[in-house]
This record gives structure tokens, sequence and C-alpha cells, in this order.
């Protein structure tokens, strides 16, 4: 307690010091006193890109508003960013996960969007409806540029390789099985050379098997709210099964072959991935490399599930007054169409309003097409913890995988273990 | 008497200030004048924070809420806790695998090396050259060797040779061990040049004495050079052993997709500290962790001033 | 040659097999700097010799520019420490050592009790008092829990009891204040042990790791360590990059061990032995 | 050049008293030798001239000023160690140039100074040396020139020669007695060799347990011990000593000894009851250089008779070891009379030779100066 207090209390200092000299900029720059505030955002090369050219078209329309943006590797993002607002010289505007939102909020990081600026009707109106994630009470506490969900990357030249069409995607389940059963490649020894499908849990692949598998299997993953664990059942043992076979029975896979399902992707030596919007950057800088994306597979009934999410931008609580003002004017052209026509062009992803995202060439664009198609049956998991939740489903695949636990008993207790972590997350 | 006389101004202050104090006296003010900055320091950053970590280590601190006072509820779901069992095992695991490995091969080869003369220092280099590594950039040589095919040298290695491909990082049994290898290679090359000077240390009149006696080599080694070599020993347990019971960056670098290796089979102590306090920002569970650690080593430490005092 | 052929046969197995083991010793280092120099299609290609050698990695890394900064920050922290351990601990070591006062126990066995504490123990109060201090993401910040230790200021006290006292109180008799006499007198008579101290003080902040990775968040205040763990996620599996950070991170250790070798073997026994 | 004064001079660590309150007076230019086994506070004496500890109790004048609370570079003393203390990582010139490190002169000034300190020692070729190039005897001088560059009003030494082999040591001495002699400086010289006590003091103090014995010129100490102790230290071999008890024998007064019959009339004024055979318990000292072997010695003489045990020759002269009754002397076979082992012979000393001690107090009875023959 008397640890907080004192960080509490600097910060106080630190913000009567700088409200003095504000006061003195103020009183001596006059008319020449630009508002500077700073924007957080972790490394990610086309992402830094294209906030570049928003800050640059932002303060071109406001020159009385400086914007500063600092990055960091995404590794312990959410700690820096804790660790730095705690102790007053954070950011005004920050990039957050969604899921990181209830620890924000409970550590006084951020504050409500300001009404005026962002009524809420015209969120719900404008927004994906997966914008509710940031929704507590009557207050928004964030709105994003622009929205990811998942789909599925294929190879075409090992398809054209094994003699199929490289431009027929599988489009349920058991085609995904058969056509990666047909393009692995295996060595003399029986190891694999080229993945059919790229198994990686701690990619995308927790998040396919969670909102996807277990509903096409005939489950849901949670129930109140996300808050109450419900996949350690028969549909969830199906759903692992069906994931786990992929190594232990077809074979067409192997988790950790090249370290990393995108890594073996983008090396030409994986048919298939299951991944989001974000990497296309990356994939599209490779030369002569030929790939496509299609919407995740539905199962035999025809039922599609797809995962969203985003970072959102919100305003810390460090920001008051003019500086407060000046974070909302940026925000709210973040989340402006234009940005969002921006960031589509430079980062690849989905325009979060609806209007922007789902205009005709949109839909029609071989590459953002599946994607926006995946947006509209996604769900978006309301995480407590989400490394630890992410961990959780990782080490339920390695039981099977590695420790021969049934899929039935590795569900189980997975489930388990999740619902007690929530449990103890929200009861503090 | 050349000597340059004082003037009058200077000599009357030193005759004023040594009036006051004895010699001694000033040599005591010195010496606080020498210790003030470090003492400071030593107060501020290793025994103020100690006190610290023990304080937090009774709260429930997540830096994002203030502290409570939970007393001894940490360490009650410590105790509690699978992953804190098998987080101690590993870090056992590391220590009773690796330090017997590296020490008997780092003796082994000190031993011979200290009888080579022909090229003994470019040898001595080859050996010592990999304690000057940063461990970083060496756990990820390594985590690349061990790749499976076709990336991994050693399973391609395997491969070409007929052998069936190993998992090693992906295998909660093998993974550990594999862990270690880097460890052990990295630690050696110290380990083999202090041996190197302690087996410089020992006379040569004793073996001189020994091999008139008609002792055998291996008599001479049991007999003669281990004994006389207790405290290189000693020393060298013990450094090893708080080095593998402290063990982070290689597991850190090895398995950053599955930080602890799969189903935790590689997390030692450590990382689990780290995590706890730096990515769930548990700090105080953390602290406890690492109050947990203090002792463990702290043992350690009392077992070689036992070890130590024995007469050889 | 004549040594080796006039030496018995079972030395010549025991030499033959220690130069094995000491290629193996090194493989890993050779195949680090082997990799670096090959562009992306040859990674698979195991030979150790690269087909075709090629500095693009090299170009690419330093091009990018984050790495240069990285081993200045790097370079400047190591040398930082090691200045300040220098001093300090040579400074406190000898006062424990050549003066007797009352509190000189205390200090001495508060020192030595430090050794006790494990690092990892400190991490977390450190790093409030960073973020409550400021010194989160500064060089300050990295370097501040570093600038004295227990183990130099033991090895510097070991050695200085060495020193006779006839040197110091000469000095003394020929005027030289204490100070002057600590840093004229004593210290270059403990020049090899301010070496020891010196090689493990810069070794140990050049690789430091756990501490610069908690206490940096921003890429410029990266530590090369930190840096290229960073560096290595991000590129996830091209090898040639990894192993071209990996090698631009060993190689000035590896320089000065080339020049100083004999100096540096020295050192290390003599820290060895006496600490 | 100075004085030195030490006035009741007491040095205490904790519990234990090293220096147990001495008096002592240097004049000017003065060679003094404080001399005694370890332990026996000499050392701390010298350390409390030179500024290096602090007095516990008393006063140290130099030139008549009170100087126990002033630095060791107020006191204007240089000091020569028993290490040399010369700096290893510094040349000759530099080692030198030390002593004036404090001092304002002109650079120019200095390197004369040291020029001329190293060609009064014979180091001018040496000077751009490093002390590990240099011979034992050459880094003596080294140290001994680094005192000299300051032109001191007192030099100490402390046991300044006790690391040389034998032989050079010798020749040390001499050179430190002739500097001695040109430079005409103070000094105080502290040794527990007796030799360099002896060869080089004008004054020798002798110490114990923290106290001073005797103080006096060497050949005074030598013919005037004040008690066995300084009688045994100083000469060598060591005095002979032999229990006895004063006793009159026809008349007379004397001492008769324990072992044998040997009764002696030393020209010693005996004072104490003599009555009987039972009189006060003496030791009679007999230096071995006075005891000579005599086939046929004078009817006035101080004789033993024994058996030879042991015969060290040293060329000069011979040491024979004579077992009387229970204990051994030693005495001196003069020219090249070598006597054999087993052989019987007689001792016989001059009686004005004699030295005698109460045995309880081991004072020594008063004796008249020695007359020359």
């Amino acid at each position: 307690m008397r640890m907080s207090k004192r960080i509490a209390g600097n910060s106080f200092t630190k913000k009567l010091l700088a409200g003095a000299a504000f006061g003195i900029g103020l009183t001596l720059a006059g008319q020449a006193g630009a508002v500077e505030i700073e924007y957080w955002q972790y490394i990610f090369d086309t992402r830094v890109k294209a906030m570049d050219q928003l800050i640059g078209k932002f303060q071109a329309a406001n020159p009385d508003i400086k914007v500063k943006q600092t990055t960091f590797p995404y590794a312990d993002y959410q700690t820096k960013v804790s660790a730095a607002v705690a102790a007053g010289n954070g950011p005004d505007v920050v990039q957050l996960f969604y899921g990181w939102l209830d620890g924000f909020v409970a550590a006084k990081l951020i504050q409500p969007l300001p009404k005026d600026v962002f009524p809420g009707a015209a969120i719900e109106a404008d927004f994906f409806p997966i914008v509710s994630a940031m929704k507590r009470g009557e207050d928004y506490y964030g709105l994003p540029t622009a929205v990811r969900s998942l789909a599925l990357f294929y190879n075409k030249k090992l398809l054209a390789d094994a003699g199929l069409d490289p431009n027929t995607p599988p489009k349920t389940l058991d085609d995904l099985v058969t056509m990666a059963e047909k393009t692995v490649k295996r060595d003399g020894a029986g190891n694999i050379t080229s993945e059919g499908f790229a198994l990686d849990m701690a990619g995308q692949d927790h998040q396919w098997w969670r909102e996807v598998l277990v509903r096409q299997f005939g489950g849901a993953p949670y129930a109140e709210g996300d808050r109450k664990v419900t996949y350690g059942d028969a549909a969830g043992a199906k759903a692992l099964a069906f994931y786990t076979d992929l190594q232990l029975k077809q074979k067409v896979g192997q988790l950790g072959f090249m370290d990393e399902a995108q890594a073996a992707f983008k090396a030409g030596k994986a048919t298939f991935t299951i991944d989001g919007t974000f990497r296309l950057g990356a994939f599209s800088a490779i030369k002569g490399f030929e790939w496509g994306v299609a919407e995740l597979p539905a199962n035999a009934q025809g039922v599609r599930s797809n995962y969203a999410s985003y970072f959102a931008n919100a305003i810390t609580a460090k920001a008051e007054g003019e500086k407060k003002a000046a974070a909302a004017k940026f925000l709210a052209y973040l989340s402006s169409p234009e940005a969002m026509e921006v960031w589509l062009k430079v980062v690849g992803e989905l325009p979060a309003r609806r209007a922007v995202a789902l205009t005709d060439a949109n839909l029609a664009n071989p590459i953002h097409g599946p994607f926006l198609a995946g947006l509209t049956n996604a769900h978006t998991t309301m995480f407590v913890d989400e490394a630890a939740q992410r961990q959780i489903t990782m080490d339920m695949v390695n039981r099977v995988l590695l420790q021969g636990q049934s899929p039935a008993d590795a569900v189980a207790a997975a489930a388990t273990a999740e619902q007690a972590l929530i449990d103890r997350v929200t009861k503090k | 008497m050349h000597e340059a006389p004082a003037t009058p101004g200077t000599e009357r202050r030193a005759g004023r200030l040594s009036d006051r104090l004895t010699l001694s006296a000033k040599r005591v003010l010195w010496a606080w004048l020498f210790l003030a900055v470090p003492v400071v320091f030593y107060g501020a950053i290793r025994f103020w924070p100690t006190a610290e970590a023990f304080w937090i280590s009774f709260t429930d601190w997540n830096l994002l809420r203030p502290a409570q006072f939970v007393g001894l509820d940490n360490y009650r779901r410590l105790l509690a806790d699978p992953l804190f069992w098998k987080v101690f095992a590993n870090t056992f695991l590391y220590l009773i695998l690796g330090t017997p490995v590296s020490l008997v091969l780092s003796f082994a080869i000190a031993y011979h090396l200290d009888r080579v003369r022909f090229l003994h220092g470019f040898l001595r280099a080859l050996y010592f050259l990999p304690f000057l590594t940063t461990a970083v950039a060496m756990a990820w040589v390594w985590r690349y060797f061990f790749q499976p095919v076709p990336i991994g040298p050693i399973n391609n290695l395997l491969a070409s040779l007929g052998l069936p491909a190993q998992p090693f990082l992906r295998s909660t049994l093998q993974a550990l061990p594999t862990i270690l290898v880097p460890a052990v290679w990295a630690g050696m090359g110290f380990q083999i040049i202090i041996f190197l000077a302690g087996l410089r240390a020992i006379p040569t009149s004793y073996y001189e004495a020994a091999r008139i006696d008609g002792l055998s080599e291996r008599a001479i080694l049991w007999r003669i050079t281990l004994p006389l070599l207790k405290p290189t020993l000693v020393f060298l347990v013990v450094f090893a052993s708080i080095g593998f019971l402290r063990i982070f960056d290689y597991v850190y670098n090895m398995n950053t997709n599955d930080p602890g290796g799969p189903l935790d089979s590689t997390k030692p102590l450590v990382i689990m500290i780290y995590q706890t306090a730096f990515k769930s920002y548990d700090v105080g569970y953390a602290s406890a962790q690492t109050v947990v650690l203090f002792l463990i080593l702290l043992a350690i430490s009392l077992l070689q001033l036992r070890l130590m005092r024995q007469p050889t | 040659m004549t040594a080796l052929s006039k030496a018995r046969p079972g030395r010549v197995v025991a030499w033959t097999l220690l130069f094995l083991g000491g290629i193996v010793m090194v493989t890993p280092i050779l195949f680090m700097f082997s990799t670096s120099l090959k562009d992306s299609s040859q990674v698979f290609d195991l030979r150790l010799v690269p087909a075709e050698p090629t500095l693009d990695n090299y170009r690419t890394i330093l091009e990018d520019g984050r790495f240069l900064r990285w081993f200045l920050n790097s370079l400047f922290i190591a040398v930082l420490a090691t200045v300040s351990n220098v001093f300090f601990d040579g400074l406190v070591g000898y006062t424990l050592a050549k003066f007797r006062f009352p509190g000189r126990r205390l200090v001495f066995l508060a020192i030595l009790s430090t050794l006790m504490i494990p690092t990892e123990m400190l991490v977390i109060p450190w790093y409030l008092m960073a973020s409550r201090f400021g010194w989160l993401d500064s060089y300050w910040g990295i370097v501040f829990p570093g600038l004295m230790t227990a183990f130099g200021t033991f090895l510097m006290r070991q050695f200085f009891e060495t020193v006779p006292d006839d040197f110091l109180e000469a000095a003394r008799i020929d005027g030289l204040n204490e100070f002057t006499i600590w840093w004229k007198v004593a210290m270059p008579l403990v020049t090899p042990a301010l070496s020891a101290l010196a090689i493990f003080t810069f070794l140990g902040n050049w690789t430091a790791f756990i501490w610069p990775l908690i206490v940096s968040t921003r890429a410029e205040m990266f530590t090369l360590p930190v840096g290229l763990s960073s560096f290595s996620v991000e590129q996830s599996v091209a090898w040639e990059m990894i192993m071209t950070g990996a090698a631009i991170a060993t190689l000035p250790t590896l320089l000065v061990f080339l020049v100083l070798q004999r100096f540096i073997v020295r050192g290390v026994m003599l820290a060895g032995l006496k600490g | 050049m100075a004085t030195i004064a030490l006035e009741k001079l007491v040095k205490r660590y904790g519990p234990a008293t090293i220096v147990q309150g001495i008096d002592l007076s240097v004049a000017e230019g003065e060679f003094v030798v404080l001399v005694g086994p370890s332990g026996c506070g000499k050392s701390t004496t010298l350390r409390m001239i030179a500024g290096l500890e602090d007095a516990s109790e008393g006063v140290i004048r130099i030139d008549g000023r009170v100087v126990n609370q002033v630095e060791p570079k107020g006191r204007n003393i240089a000091m020569v160690f028993q290490n040399y203390a010369i700096y290893p990582h510094v040349t000759v010139a530099e080692n030198i140039g030390f002593g004036l490190y404090t001092s304002k002169l002109p650079k120019a000034e200095k390197q004369a100074r040291i020029q001329e300190v190293a060609r009064s020692l014979g180091l001018e070729a040496l000077l751009d040396r490093r002390p590990a190039q240099l011979s034992g005897g050459q880094r003596q001088r080294v140290a001994i020139g680094r005192a000299m560059v300051r032109n001191p009003s007192a030099f100490l030494f402390d046991e300044p020669l006790s690391n040389l082999d034998a032989q050079l040591r010798g020749q040390m001495r001499i050179e430190i007695k002739r500097l001695h002699q040109k430079l005409g400086a103070t000094s105080v010289f502290v040794t527990h060799d007796q030799v360099e006590a002896m060869t080089m003091a004008d004054r020798i103090v002798v110490m114990r347990e923290g106290r001073i014995l005797q103080i006096g010129a060497p050949m005074e100490l030598y013919e005037r011990p004040v008690d066995v102790f300084t009688a045994r230290f100083i000469g060598s071999p060591t005095m002979n000593l032999l229990p006895g008890a004063l006793a009159s024998r026809d008349g007379a007064d004397g001492v008769a000894l324990e072992d044998g019959d040997a009764f002696v009339r030393p020209p010693i004024a005996l004072v104490g009851n003599r009555a009987g055979g039972g009189g006060p318990k003496v030791l009679l000292g007999v230096r071995p250089h006075d005891l000579l072997l005599k086939a046929a010695p004078d009817s006035a003489a101080f004789t033993l008779s024994g058996t030879v045990a042991v015969v060290e020759t040293l060329g000069t002269e011979t040491l024979v070891h004579v077992d009387i009754g229970r204990r051994s002397v030693v005495g001196l076979a003069p020219g090249r009379i070598v006597p054999s082992p087993g052989q019987r012979v007689t001792l016989a000393a001059d009686p004005a030779a004699l030295h005698l001690f109460d045995a309880a107090t081991e004072r020594a009875f008063p004796r008249p100066l020695l007359q020359q023959p």
C-alpha cells in the first residue's frame, strides 16, 4: 500500500510540475504554444509506417497539436505501459489489445472516452459489434482503427505440386485434411520436410480452436460473458481431437516445425496455415511467393465461425485539460474513415467501421474478401489474462501430443484450469 | 633543510586541525570518507530492496492495485501451486545434472590439458572461447542447432546417418537436458581455467615424492591431486551450483514460443519469478518466490562455508 | 613435432582427444559465423564454409541502425560499470584491508552478506525503485544496480591485504594524503587484480540480460543481448539474420580475447583463486 | 639537523601495553640504534616518532616542538623500511622523487635533487630502470635515496637490512654508516640484530617488553651490561653464565660456583650476606672471548676445567664448548690450536673480565671499568 501511495504521490507531484511547466510554457510561448501529446504502440513495421502517415495528416489539419509516436516491442508491451503510466511518464493516447481492457481500467490507466466527441449511439451504429468489448457500463474506453479476423492461408505452389488446383482452397474441414494429406512431404525416415497444415498453438490456432472448432463440433467455449468455461465437454474433446489428429493421425503437421507456423508458411514449407490479417504485409513482402486466402473452412454441416480481435486506441488517465482535448481530437481522427482506409492500405487490417469495410470493392478483393466474410460470423473472446488463457490451451494440446493424454481428459483439465484462472482474476 | 617553508597561514590552520584530532582519528575519518558513498549505495541498492522484497512477499500487490498485507498467503499459495513444485523440481534438475556433468568434464579436460605442452595455449583458447560469448546469442545458436528437420543441423545430421530425428526442445523429457547443453558448454571454459590454476598451485615436489614412492598415476590423482584441489573444487561446485540454480538466459531465449518449455518442462524458478512479476504483475506472489530462491541459495552458501572450514 | 613424436603414445591420444574436444567446443561459434555469411537460400546447406559467402546480412542489420545503437548502449554501460567498479570496489577493498577503524568488521560483513542475496530477488524492488524515480528506460536505470559489487570489493580486499604496509607508510611519510596514497601507490600495486576485476565486470555487464530486459522498454535503450533477443523473436526463423545478430554480439569479446589472451586467462585464474 | 626527545612515551593496543613509558633523547647528528628481540616495542617507538602511530601517553618532541598530533609530513623526517617500500610500477628516478611529491619545488630543481642523490648513492646509471631490474642492495639504496632527497631533519630506519643476505648486510651497514658520517643526520635505527647495533650506533638503546633496559655507547654496553638480558643480548657468542652463591672462603669474599669447586674473587664490590656457604645466589658471567684455553694458567686467573664437547672452527679462532659438571661453557682456543672432543682442558679468564649478577633480580653488581694492561 505504502508503495503505490508513493507512486501515486510521485505522479501527482509530476502532474503539478507538468502543470506548472505548461503554464509557464503558455505565458512564454503565447500563440506558438502547440500542445504535444504522446502516442504509444508496439513495433510492427507496417503499423508504425501507417501511424507516421496518419500523424502527418493529422498534424497538417491541426497545426496546434503535435503528436509524438513512441514504439517498443510487443513482448512485455502491457507491463511497460502500466509501469510508465503508473510512474507518470506514459503516453496520452495508447494502443491496447481489447483483452487487456479490464486490467487497464482497474489500474486507472485509461479514462472513458468523452461522450461529446464519441457518443455511444453513433459508435454502435457505425462500428462492427465487436467494438462493444470496449464498453464498460455506459462508457466506451477506446476505439479501434481496424479489426482483424482469421482466414486460411494456402500455398498455391505446393497445391499445384500435389496435382491440386491452386485456386480451389478447401471449403470444409474434411477438405482441409484431405488436401493437407496430399501435400505433406516427408523424408525417408518419415520426418516431415514440408507440412500439409502448419500447427502452432502459440500463434492463432488457440483462437481457432476456442472460438471456431469448439463451435463447429457442436459446443460453446464460454458462457456468462466468457466468465464460465463450457468447452470441457464431449464437443470440446472432439474439437481437440480433430486438431491433435492433424499431427498424431494424419501426420500432416508437427508442432514446432520450423519454430512457428507463419515461418514455415513463409519459407514455403507449409501448405496451409491459419493466421490473421496482420500477417498480410509480411507475406506480401516475399518476392515470387504465391499464396492465397480463403475463409476458414466450415464443418460438414456448413457451420462457420471466426475470431475477431483488435487493438483499440484509448486516452490515458494522465491526459488532462488541453492535452485531453487534443488526445480526443487525435483519437477521433484515428477512428475516422480516412484513417481506416490508410490503415487498410498500409497494414492490411480491416476497417472497424462497417461502411468503410463492407464496400463492394473490399468484398470482392481476393485477400480482404475472405477476412471480411469471416468478420460477419466472428466471435471475440473476453479474456481476463490473454497470455495465461493461451498458455492453458497450449498446455492442453501438448498433453495430448507429447504425453499421450486423451483429448477428453486434456480438455477437461484445461477447462478446470481456465475456470480457476478466471475466478481468481475476476474475484480480486 | 631545503624544504620550502609552509606559509604561516596554512601552518596555523594545519596546526589547529591537528590540535583537535589525533593521527588515528584522522585515519578513521579518511576511512569513513572513503566508505561514505559505498555505504549509502549498499544500503539503498542492496539492503533496502532486500527488506522490500521480504515485505512485498507478504502483500497481494500487483502493480495496478494498492498493496494489502496478506500474511503468509503467498507462501501458502506457493506450496499449493503445482507449477511451483514442477519448477522447483526443474531447478534442482538443472543443478544435479548440470553441476556434476560440467565439473567432471572440465576436470578431465583440465587434468589432461595441464600435461600437454604442444600447442597448449591454442588448445586452452579453444576451450575458453565459449566463456566469452553472450548467453543470449548462444542460446539462439543452440536453438537453431536443435530445430527439427529441415532446419536443425543436428537433426539433419541424424537424418543423413539414418537415425531417427529427436524432438529436443519439443519434448517434455528432452527439453531440459537440451537446454543444459549450451549452459554447460558456456560454463566449462571458466571451470577449466580455474582447475588449471588449481592444478598449477600444487607443488611439483608432491608429485615427485609420490613417484619416488612408486605410486601409480591413478593413485596420485586420487590421493594427491584431488585432495589438494579441494578448495578449488568447493569453489567451483558452489559457483556452478548457484549458476545452474539461477539459470535464465538460455531458458528464456531457447523457448520463446512456449516460455518454460512444453508443459513447463524446462521452466526454472527464475523464469517463474520473471513471468509472475513482469507478465502477470503478481508482484507479491513473485516476491515470495524470490524469497524461496534466496533461502535455497543461502543454504548452498552456508554449506560452502562448512565445507571450506573442514580441514583437508 | 619432435616433441610430439618423442611423447608416449598415451600422450598423443590424449592430445588428439583434447584437440577434437576443442574443435567441438568452438563449432557452435564457427557455425554461427558461417551461417551469418550465408543468404537465406543457403541456410540449410550445412557446410561450414559457405558456398557463396556474403556480407549482406551484416549490411542489412547495420543499415537497420538498431544494432549499432544497441552495441553502443552495451559498450557505454559496460564501460561505465567497469570504471565504477574499479574505482569503488578498489576504494572499499583498500579501506577494509588497510584501515583499522570502528565499524570495519560490520561494514565488511555487511558487504559480504550481499553476496548471498540473489539479484533475482532484488529485480522487483529495483524495478519499483526505477519506476518511482523515473529511471526506467535510461542508462542510469540499467547500470545503477551494478555500480559496485561485493564480489569485486572482496577480491580487491584480498589483494590489498597482500600489499605490505611499508609501501603506504613510506608514502604517508612522504606527505601524500590518504586518497593520493590509495590512487597513486596502492592501486598501481594491484594492477593484475584490477584487470581481473575489469574483465569480469565488463564481461558481466556486456552479457547481462535479465535486468536490462526488465528495465528497458524502448528499443533505443536496449542493450545488445536484449536487442538481440527481441530481434530474434521478431525475425522468427530468418536464422541467417539471427546468427548475424548473434555474431555481432559475440564478436567484440572474442576479438578482445584474441588480442589479450594471456592477460585475460591470468586475470580469470587470479580472480577464481582469490574470489 | 634535529633533536628527538621522548618523554614517558606509552603505546597501548587495547589491553596490551606495547611501550611502557620510555624516556629517550637523541642529540643532533647522533646515530641511535634501538635494539631488542621482536615484540620489545622498538618498531612501535620508531613509528610513533615517525607519526605513523599515535602515542597513547607521553610526549614526542622534534627540535623541542611537541609533534604528537602532527602528520608525518609535518615532522620533516624520512623513513627507510624493511621492505624498501620502493614502488614496482615507477622508475628508480620516480621512486626517489616520491619523497618530493608534496614539495613545491620547481620541476628542474626536483630533477637536480634526484640526480644529486643518485650520484651520492651510485644510482645514476639506474635512474630509468624499474625496481624489478635491481638487486637487493640497489633497491635498498633507492629506498635510502628516497629518504635523502628531501633533506629531512632526521632519518628513521625500520630494520632496513633484514631482507638482505649476510654479505650484503655487512656491506650496507658500512654504507649507511658512511652516509651518516657524511650527512651527519640525526638517525634512529631499529634492529633486532646486535651486530648491527654494535657496528653502527653512537648509542644503543636496549629494549625489552616495552621498556628501556640500558642506553649507552656500544663498548659501554659490552663492558658494563646492567643486567643479564643486556649481557647476553650484546656480544657474540653469548656470555657464559654460571650459577653460584656469594661465599667466604679462607677469610676472603668470593663466589662459589655450583659446578665444580671453583671459588673466585672477582674485583667487584660484593654486597650482601655471605656467611658460610649459603649466601645470596648469583650468576657469574664471562664472555667466551675472555675465557681462553690455556695449558698453564697463572695462579691469579679464574679457571674452569672440563671435557671438550664440541669444537667450532671459525678459521681465525676456534670456539670450544666445554662440559663442566652439568653445564657447558664456551671458550676460545687462540691461534690455530684445535682441541679434540673428549680432551680434558682448562679455560682461564682474567678475574677483571668477570661479570656478576644477582640471580634473583638479574641486575649486575657494579663493576669498575676494565683497565687495559
